[in-house]
């Protein structure tokens, strides 16, 4: 089953590439892989607590106000988050700036928390949370090697291709709308070839 | 430790009370359709669905402005949950399938001209009416074929529209769509219909069209039950009446009939029977039934049409049609039903 | 609804079948039967022939360089379009000469030092990305040459921004010696407040020649007006566009020209000055006229033209970049929807809707 | 330099400079959502501006008379996503009642202004430097930065609606059909939009 | 020179009219067999009022209209019923014909003349129209008995004679001006008096001098005084009703609207000579002019034809070589109809028959590049590049919001398009399913 939810989360319900919740996130971050792997372990983090919270409240809460209810589950767990990064991790919280708070209002968590969470036992929505979790941070990181690569040719502060004048345009915000983009299309291929 | 609580407290307090009251105080009646709807929908109002927020969308989908399946997010659970909330799913009359009535292609039915221009019937027909001779034959442009929602209908290599049985829900969008009118519903169970609207006379019909009916009647005489009857020069079929109409599309001498069962199960005289003969008159294709009078008749098998006429005629019920399997089940289902 | 071409449909030729009335096989299509001569590729050609002084001259002033860098995104912009209808398995549209122009027009608007790779990319995003993303010629909605070049502006900056001094009358190639445009210079003198002190007589007539640094296209007044004549005398471009954006610019420059008198005769040489610089002729004629691109009707195209203008002044004065013709063109590109929409011809017989 | 000059220095700032959508990548789910057709992209444009302007002058007040005093700006993310889904519930229900045909031009795109990340990242940006002055935000100033970011945010989707309505009549492949084509638009705009950059009326 | 009149928009096609509007009129001789089509009009057909073997005379009526909106029809020969069945009509549908033998005896049927029209009451006259089948001769055949009745709340101060013939080819009423001025003016002056019209204008345009030449000094004569001459300028569709108005009176037709709402009556050249030729002599419309041109065609011809004649035999008599053919076409270049069966006959509203070599694009060759020639040219300043669009990616509501619905067809846009797109078509299957649309939306369905 967890073999399952993961394949579900990383390939056919991939939070960004198809059902195109939390693009800001992803593209705003996506210019290194550092940030990229830390916005989406950050949001894997708040989704898989306020999904387990919100699995275990479920029944107290009543229907009118669930959805700020979950909001304010969601924003106590970024809370946490925003102070954890800015306490051990000061630099990537300079990096992603106003994105941390921000992941309040990302529509993977609500979106699960409305759809899964407030559906399913505890366990179940721990799984699924890490699952879409880890499926957010794979899109972002697969998003943040092009970008990086392409737009300042380095990753993890390395150069990767020797004697390749990185194109800037990629950290910039035109090459960010452009690597999605072509990520989207490269899987329209080949789900379109799988099926023929 | 204590301001927080307090502040987060106070903040929470003031803005549920004051919502509370404005819920109260600002109600507004809503379609109790959308509001179910919305519980299903994942609510995450991402706007994917091109409609700003999923209330929006819920109460789009309950005017019928949207279809139930457009929400990205929420993928083919949502859709089906959305569909059982509207009652889209739930049918009620028996089902139907379209046919086209023309079978005449490129090959069959001649043509007067080129046509140069859109591809699309309508287009076709405000051209000097499209290049065929024959003035109901299908112009096999696809306009039927775009506005199919299921992807059942094709235009044939040889130029005509085929329905798709299997794929074909009856909507009935494409008799709409058809400039010539030539596509109607039949109910799914009876698989034949005639192929052919031409109302010209039969002298003419043969000059353009090899598959055109020529209004020989054969068919009106092969059915017994009156079933079919002729109408400006054209059989029209009655689906209400008890009639497999096997009969009459074997008798078409320009097989203007479509059978869309390929094989027709067989007829078999089994073991009780005792040689009465009294199936053999009922039989539509002389010869079929042969026998000597007192003992075991027998069927041949490359003669049989499989119309099932003989089967009530045996007193000792020693005939039973067999053969082709699973299409033939819902054919006889059809045809005890009537 | 993907339509065949003409050609396919006649060649799928019906059977013919003896019978009533039938011993001839006419045509049957929709009025009109007879048409204008005037082609999509006729068009395009034109605009290539309108091109050709200003090739002339920039290799009168950049040497083969200049040569080689247009020929060489010209082939890439047509191999790309080739490969991408190859691709998407649609039939070969090269044959249309736009991408050709494309590739050209790129060229035209990149320094003669940039290195030769960086033309190769510029013109396949060009193609690639701003065009037949969208569907080929006819369904984008922002000019191709200019997106490769925003495009290649925002990747390489610094070799987009360095210019090479001019050999007017020599064509063994680049001397190799940097130099700033025009623009640059009044950017970088405003900033410094030198800006009084320029002198424009001196520099116009050098402007009408094109013996200035610059892009390999857009220094040569001349050339570029030569051409602008052959279109406008084809009617290929209207005067719309290129006189409300240039007269735009030379009007606001006319009136904030930095020496603090307004529309005096004193003060005319700063307008004349600056829509003789920079890329404004070249844009102005051959890529705000760009049909696909701009508005349909003639009012559209004026409010095009004048929002060219303002923008091309906006950014020459205020902006970050000294040049500002090709981003207002850009920035245009995106208005072209919603004015055509607000520009839309009263019809004939126009009956006041009642609400 | 006034207080005048400063406030049309935000304002060029939110709607072109660091436009929300094609610069900062805020608010790109109603933006890729709602830009289908013109209609709706000015109604939601208008609903962003209204809830935009009314939640930065809220959240201000809240941060400055509340959380400074005491100390407790980490409580920012939940007291303004409170706040904010508080304010944008009781606008749809007054609107909803009071104003219908308000509320069938604006009031339905309400809900999907609360997950808009354009509204809480105003607030937030509210809280900290002026770029413009290096100093705290005012009231004034914070209210028009969320007014002009909102116009900035509706600007975009208004740009963006033109060309994909103009979209649906083009021949787009099949493989960027949809809102890969979308995408490959926004950064053409964005690419656009750069040459606002370095924009300055006041050096 | 005095003022030449014009509208906005419009196109300079080729004339082509240089082989045959030299030729004299010519009577074509009496067919073996005429069919003749019940429904030559704009309207309900006409209901059949003679039988399989009846003789009947030429100019005898042997179908009478079947509402007010309709036309009466003759036999154009004398000679025995064949039959009354479908038959080929130039619109590529069967329609309900009558076919007649010819017995070549040519015998006329009695006419009645009347020639003191002056004193004639305005309903005699126009009854006298009616019974005589008239109806648009230009090409849209609307009945002219209709025209000549507006409604009482509409006050018509205009009759506007349209002797522009603005499409290629076409010299038949270039011809009629030539050859029958006379009966032309007084046809005229008969239109003149039904409407009582204060004003009084007929357009030529200035590329038929001759016709001018021919038509400019009558009018200086006491008698036909009260008419005007208008010089248009040469232009594509100069002959279009709404363009006509427009460019003699400077109104606009309101969109949606007929001509008498903008208080004028625009009656063609060959209508006129019919109406004179119906009201003085009696005699019903049973022949017309028809020009046979084109470039395959070996001796053009301006043929003066019994309604009813199969176009197979124009075409044989002007030695056409039809294996060179590709298109055979009824009517102009711009608005002409092709036709797929050579057995369809001439009927009231065919004022040419041309036969093209060449077949142009059917739907398109390139993309639209948005030239916006489409939109200079449109006379009713449409965009037809967009409504293309929206009729091809099936977006009516747009296609409405747009004005499809205010084209007329008249092709002007496809002739300038440099994509060779045929917008035209695109345009008028828009409109065909815009109308299909608001059918089935109808209330009472």
């Amino acid at each position: 089953m967890i073999k399952e939810n993961l394949k579900r989360g990383i390939f056919s319900e991939n939070p960004i590439f198809v059902l195109l919740l939390g693009l800001c996130p992803s593209l705003a971050v996506s210019t290194s892989l550092v940030n990229g792997i830390g916005m989406g372990l950050a949001a894997t983090f708040v989704l898989t607590c306020s999904n387990v919270i919100i699995s275990m409240i479920k029944r107290l809460i009543p229907d009118k106000v669930r959805i700020p209810c979950y909001i304010v589950v969601i924003a106590t767990f970024v809370t946490i988050v925003q102070l954890l990064m800015k306490a051990y991790l000061p630099a990537l919280d300079k990096q992603l700036g106003i994105f941390v708070p921000l992941i309040v209002v990302n529509c993977i968590i609500l979106g699960r928390a409305e759809a899964y969470a407030s559906k399913n036992n505890v366990f179940k929505s721990f799984i699924d949370g890490i699952a879409i979790g880890l499926g957010f941070t794979v899109s972002l990181s697969v998003l943040s090697i092009i970008r990086e690569v392409l737009g300042s040719n380095k990753l993890f502060g390395l150069k990767v291709i020797p004697s390749f004048n990185p194109m800037a345009v990629f950290i910039l915000a035109p090459g960010g709308f452009f690597t999605i983009a072509l990520v989207m299309m490269l899987i329209r291929y080949y789900s379109n070839r799988k099926k023929v | 430790m204590l301001i927080p609580v307090v502040i987060i407290g106070v903040i929470s307090l003031i803005l549920g009370i004051g919502l509370g009251i404005a819920s109260k105080k600002l109600h507004v009646f809503i379609n109790p359709k959308i509001s179910e709807i919305l519980r299903v929908l994942p609510n995450a109002n991402c706007g994917a669905c091109g409609y700003p927020g999923c209330s929006s969308f819920a109460r789009a989908v309950a005017e019928g402005n949207a279809s139930a399946s457009g929400c990205i997010p929420g993928g083919p659970k949502v859709a089906h949950a959305v569909a059982d909330i509207l009652g889209v799913s739930a049918g009620t009359s028996e089902p139907m399938m379209a046919v086209v009535h023309c079978k005449g292609g490129t090959k069959e039915a001649a043509s007067r001209a080129i046509y140069n221009g859109i591809q699309d019937c309508y287009a076709a027909s405000i051209v000097g009416n499209g290049s065929k001779v024959c003035q109901d034959g299908c112009l096999g442009l696809g306009t039927c074929v775009k506005v199919c929602p299921f992807g059942a209908i094709q235009i044939s290599p040889n130029g005509v529209a085929v329905v798709d049985a299997d794929k074909c829900t009856g909507c009935g969008k494409c008799i709409k769509a058809c400039p010539r009118k030539i596509i109607s519903l039949i109910p799914v169970v009876h698989k034949i219909y005639l192929a052919c609207a031409n109302h010209d006379r039969g002298a003419k019909v043969k000059k353009y069209c090899s598959v055109g009916c020529t209004a020989c009647t054969l068919c009106v005489k092969a059915t017994s039950s009156g079933a079919i009857s002729m109408e400006n020069n054209l059989p029209v079929l009655d689906y209400t009446k008890t009639e497999n109409f096997i009969p009459a599309a074997n008798k078409c001498p320009s097989d203007c009939f479509v059978d869309l069962v390929s094989v027709r199960p067989k007829a078999n005289i089994d073991t009780k029977c005792d040689g009465c003969g009294a199936c053999v008159p009922f039989c539509p294709v002389p010869g079929t039934i042969t026998g000597e009078k007192g003992l075991r008749h027998t069927v041949n098998k490359e003669k049989c049409i499989g119309c099932g006429l003989c089967l009530d005629k045996c007193p000792t019920h020693a005939i039973s049609v067999w053969g082709a399997g699973s299409s033939m089940k819902t054919r006889q289902s059809g045809q005890r039903k009537g | 609804m993907i339509l065949p071409k003409t050609s396919e449909i006649t060649d799928k030729n019906p059977q013919v079948v003896s019978g009533e009335n039938i011993n001839l096989q006419l045509n049957i299509s929709s009025s009109p039967h007879i048409r204008h001569s005037e082609t999509v590729p006729s068009i395009m050609l034109w605009v290539i022939g309108a091109l050709v002084p200003s090739m002339i001259a920039s290799v009168l002033i950049f040497g083969f360089r200049a040569l080689f860098l247009t020929t060489l995104s010209a082939i890439t912009a047509v191999a790309v379009e080739a490969l991408i209808c190859k691709m998407m398995k649609r039939a070969s549209t090269i044959g249309d000469f736009s991408a050709l122009i494309t590739g050209i027009l790129l060229a035209f608007n990149l320094s003669p030092s940039l290195p030769w790779w960086m033309v190769v990319l510029g013109s396949a995003f060009s193609i690639a990305v701003a065009k037949m993303a969208f569907g080929g010629l006819g369904s984008n909605f922002i000019n191709p040459a200019l997106a490769g070049r925003a495009f290649l502006m925002a990747c390489y900056p610094a070799e987009m921004t360095s210019w090479v001094a001019p050999k007017l009358g020599t064509i063994s190639g680049i001397n190799g010696i940097t130099s700033a445009t025009p623009l640059a210079n009044i950017k970088s003198a405003m900033a410094n407040g030198t800006f009084q002190a320029l002198d424009f007589q001196d520099a116009i007539i050098n402007l009408f020649s094109g013996n200035i640094g610059g892009c390999i296209g857009e220094t040569s007044a001349i050339a570029l007006l030569i051409g602008a004549v052959i279109l406008l005398y084809k009617h290929i471009i209207g005067f719309t566009i290129p006189v409300s954006f240039i007269g735009t610019v030379f009007l606001l420059f006319w009136l904030f020209n930095g020496s603090g008198q307004v529309f005096t005769s004193g003060a005319i040489i700063v307008p004349f000055y600056h829509i003789l610089s920079g890329g404004l002729f070249l844009g102005a004629f051959f890529m705000a006229t760009d049909m696909v691109t701009s508005p349909i009707t003639r009012k559209g195209k004026l409010i095009f033209g004048l929002g060219c203008g303002l923008l091309t002044f906006t950014i020459r004065k205020f902006g970050g970049y000294p040049e500002g013709v090709s981003y207002s063109i850009l920035i245009m590109n995106l208005f072209v929807p919603h004015i055509e929409r607000y520009t839309r011809p009263k019809i004939y017989g126009e009956v006041k809707k009642r609400d | 330099m006034g207080n005048i000059a400063g406030l049309i220095g935000i304002s060029i700032g939110a709607v072109l400079i660091n436009n929300f959508v094609l610069s900062r990548f805020i608010g790109l789910c109603p933006f890729f959502g709602v830009s289908k057709k013109l209609s709706s992209a000015t109604g939601m444009g208008m609903a962003v501006i209204f809830v935009m302007g009314l939640a930065s002058s809220f959240t201000w007040l809240i941060n400055s008379f509340i959380l400074q005093p005491y100390h407790v700006e980490y409580l920012q993310t939940i007291v303004f996503i409170l706040v904010i889904a508080a304010l944008v519930q009781l606008v749809e229900m007054a609107l909803q009642k009071y104003s219908p045909s308000l509320y069938e031009a604006l009031g339905i795109y309400l809900p999907l202004i609360t997950t808009n990340c354009a509204v809480l990242g105003v607030a937030i940006i509210n809280t900290g430097l002026n770029q413009f002055t290096g100093a705290p935000f005012t009231f004034i100033e914070s209210v028009v930065n969320g007014i002009m970011s909102g116009i900035g945010f509706m600007f975009a989707l208004i740009l963006m609606a033109g060309i994909r309505e103009k979209l649906e009549l083009a021949d787009v492949p099949e493989l960027l059909d949809g809102l890969p084509i979308v995408f490959i638009t926004a950064g053409l705009m964005a690419l656009a939009f750069l040459g606002f950059s370095g924009l300055n009326f006041f050096s | 020179m005095a003022r030449k009149f014009s509208f906005k928009g419009g196109i300079h096609p080729p004339h082509s009219k240089k082989k045959t509007e030299h030729l004299t009129i010519e009577q074509f001789p009496a067919p073996q067999k005429v069919i003749v089509p019940l429904s030559q009009h704009i309207g309900a057909p006409a209901k059949p009022l003679v039988k399989k073997g009846d003789r009947v005379l030429a100019g005898q009526l042997i179908a009478e209209s079947s509402g007010f909106v309709s036309a009466v029809v003759h036999s154009s020969i004398s000679g025995t019923v064949q039959s009354v069945g479908p038959f080929p009509h130039p619109c590529g549908k069967k329609v309900i014909s009558i076919e007649i033998e010819n017995d070549g005896l040519n015998e006329m049927a009695v006419f009645s003349p009347l020639l003191n029209w002056r004193d004639a009451a305005q309903g005699e006259l126009v009854q006298k129209i009616q019974a005589a089948g008239i109806v648009g001769m230009g090409g849209a055949s609307f009945p002219t008995h209709v025209k000549l009745s507006p409604p009482s709340n509409k006050t018509i101060d205009t009759l506007i004679i349209n002797g522009a013939e603005c499409e290629p080819y076409l010299t038949a009423d270039h011809r009629l001006m030539l050859e029958r001025t006379e009966q032309l003016l007084t046809g005229i002056l008969i239109l003149k008096k039904i409407l009582s019209a204060q004003k009084c204008f007929i357009g030529i345009e200035e590329n038929k001098l001759d016709a001018i030449q021919a038509v400019t000094p009558l009018l200086k004569d006491q008698k036909y005084r009260e008419i005007k001459f208008a010089r248009l300028k040469v232009k594509y569709p100069q002959g279009g009703e709404k363009q006509l108005i427009n460019a003699i009176t400077g109104r606009e037709v309101p969109s949606g609207g007929l001509p008498m709402d903008a208080g004028c009556v625009v009656q063609n050249i060959g209508t006129a000579v019919a109406v004179c030729d119906a009201v003085i002599h009696g005699v019903p419309l049973f022949e017309r002019v028809v020009t046979v041109c084109g470039p395959v065609v070996k001796h053009p011809k301006n043929y003066l034809v019994r309604i009813g004649t199969p176009l197979r035999l124009l075409l044989e008599a002007t030695e056409t070589d039809l294996s060179a053919a590709k298109k055979v076409i009824m009517g102009g270049p711009m608005m002409g109809t092709t036709q797929s069966d050579l057995d369809a006959p001439v009927i009231k509203s065919t004022s040419g028959i041309l036969v093209l070599d060449s077949v142009q694009p059917g739907v398109r060759e390139h993309p639209c590049i948005n030239c916006g020639h489409c939109v200079h040219a449109c006379p009713v300043h449409l965009i037809p590049s967009r409504l293309a669009k929206f009729v091809e990616k099936e977006n009516m509501e747009e296609a409405v919001e747009w004005n499809i619905m205010d084209c007329m067809e008249c092709g002007s846009c496809t002739f300038v398009c440099p994509s060779k797109i045929n917008l035209v078509h695109f345009i008028r299957l828009g409109k065909f399913r815009v109308q299909a649309m608001r059918a089935a939306k109808a209330p009472g369905k």
